[in-house]
């Protein structure tokens, strides 16, 4: 199990990025010791030094993560420098899809759908002059509303909201149709015999 | 009529109702009995008609080509030769060969269809770490600019989209409320006590306390309220939405 | 610089996640000829295979991206919260695979093989980010043509739309296929000038 325990935690550091594995909660998924968890992952650890692997595992409290390494920041930040033409980073997007078609929505609306936080990614929206403040919710905290700009339409050559196309399932609709007739045709054959 | 009973399953045209009575019929795609695979096909298209169902006006366009087939291959062919090579040279298109170069090629993006599912259940097996927030690293200045030209696409935007539902979700967002009782309200008392045992000055709240997870912000004020609640502490705020000053009210010791 | 160039992909790599990282971007932020890249992560890709690495190097149209192993995703899948899967329709399926091999394709090319109206099909395939429009055919009615998008290749992994297996169509569709395209090439060529 050695080797497998090895794969089935670096997957998880994998997939976990940013937010990192938990000791408890990988014993209780894999229905191991934590003890042996803890071992496990401290063995990697400096496997990672030893090896000079290109990422490093990082010890936060109970939180191992998978994190770069300093002396490649710099590279990072180029990377992270937006080109000449300035395209959307990924969490942009999303957010942005969000927001076209939520509007009006709060940030923890986007957060909510996104399953990370949301604060940059509306900001860096609202600086592109593509999302705009547009009053308050009603209710506890009164959060912020967003809504898209004219400016986003513009950009994506959009004449309206209305000519975005849709993205909700469908599928319902297709498959119904068809259990319909089924479900006849079922029965006829049924009262056939 | 039995003999032409269809089997149940849902077609997704006329095209693939006729490849299936073929395929069924176990006959060679380019030598299709036609006579008998039109009655098989009219037999599904009553049965469709006797369930009152509207039957797509495809199906009906098929049926009426099945037909014209049907007779034109009832027609006798004049000088119809036993050799081969005299065959080729009378030769006239067979009314079958259309029809069959249709399903022929029908049956081909059906076949890469199933493909495409199966790559796609395979790709389903495979999963990313969402990418990291490089909002961190860039200088906030650049982005503020707001001349510059966004070079995006609805494309883009709906891509970018469907890649986010199809991501593993370390925490679920509903799982915030489970989490909120590892910060207990009593521990986040003791926590606020004791910061402001020692400052001598009030304390504002977005400092102090707002920082961490959510659930942990919200333990953390409604922790606040309690302290008020019981006389512990003073709390001011000059607006709406304004920073909070606590400070502590005399002795309030709750270890 | 051969060791550093590993390290630097690598590490952007990680940081990109799903998004992945684009040969081109990676050339302009490192200021290195493209073909170098592309060797680079070619020669990682290998690497991680040979190797057995836990992570692989997966190659989607122009974006490498580091994915989990398929062995795994139990594992994964009882951490955390797997995605909900939308299944397309068997008809959204086959007009998708008549748009792959075809492209660019008007709706009435799809209609025309599946022998049943398409519009349906179509913009489910627009709406889950698969298929996008791509201009507009020459000559009467000037009718839409239909491209896959990037995404299709990640959704159906597929390294590029030349591993799609061959269904050796005639050689006759073929010649008009090329036809089609060059004369809509041409058109384009117009529309630009």
């Amino acid at each position: 199990m050695h080797e497998e325990l090895t794969g089935i935690i670096e997957t998880l550091l994998y997939v976990s990025g940013d937010e990192g594995i938990d000791v408890a909660r990988i014993a209780t998924v894999l229905e191991l010791e934590e003890d042996k968890v803890s071992r496990e992952l401290e063995r990697l650890k400096e496997e990672y030094e030893e090896k000079g692997y290109t990422l490093q595992l990082m010890k936060f409290g109970s939180v191992y993560t998978l994190t770069t390494r300093p002396k490649y920041a710099s590279y990072i930040e180029r990377y992270a420098k937006p080109p000449e033409r300035s395209t959307l980073s990924q969490a942009a997007l999303e957010s942005l899809a969000i927001v076209a078609y939520r509007q009006p929505v709060t940030r923890s609306d986007v957060e909510e759908i996104r399953g990370v936080n949301a604060d940059r990614a509306l900001s860096t929206l609202v600086s592109k002059g593509l999302v705009e403040e547009s009053g308050r919710a009603k209710g506890v905290g009164r959060a912020i509303l967003y809504v898209t700009t004219e400016r986003f339409l513009d950009v994506f050559e959009l004449e309206s909201l209305q000519h975005l196309p849709s993205i909700e399932e469908d599928k319902e609709q297709e498959v119904e149709q068809m259990d319909l007739f089924l479900s006849n045709y079922k029965d006829l054959q049924g009262d056939d015999e | 009529m039995e003999r032409y009973q269809v089997k149940l399953e849902s077609f997704e045209g006329p095209l693939d109702l006729l490849l299936h009575l073929v395929q069924q019929a176990e006959v060679d795609l380019y030598d299709i009995p036609v006579a008998e695979i039109t009655a098989q096909y009219m037999t599904y298209i009553h049965a469709m008609q006797q369930l009152e169902l509207d039957v797509a006006s495809e199906y009906l366009v098929m049926a009426s080509s099945l037909l014209a087939i049907k007779s034109k291959m009832l027609l006798p062919t004049p000088e119809l030769a036993n050799e081969d090579e005299e065959w080729e040279e009378w030769e006239e298109e067979d009314p079958r060969e259309e029809l069959a170069m249709q399903l022929d090629l029908y049956r081909k993006y059906k076949e890469a269809a199933n493909f495409l599912q199966e790559q796609s259940e395979h790709r389903e097996k495979r999963y990313s770490k969402s990418p990291t927030d490089l909002e961190q690293y860039k200088d906030y200045a650049e982005v503020q600019e707001v001349d510059e030209d966004v070079d995006a696409t609805v494309t883009d935007l709906i891509q970018a989209f469907q890649k986010m539902k199809q991501r593993v979700r370390m925490r679920s967002p509903k799982h915030t409320t489970v989490e909120q009782e590892r910060h207990s309200i009593e521990e986040r008392m003791t926590v606020i006590t004791n910061v402001l045992a020692d400052h001598h000055a009030p304390v504002s709240f977005q400092q102090a306390f707002a920082i961490g997870e959510i659930d942990r912000q919200v333990t953390t004020f409604i922790a606040l309220l309690q302290l008020v609640k019981d006389g512990d502490v003073s709390c001011e705020q000059e607006g709406n939405f304004e920073d909070i000053w606590i400070q502590a009210k005399g002795m309030s010791v709750h270890a």
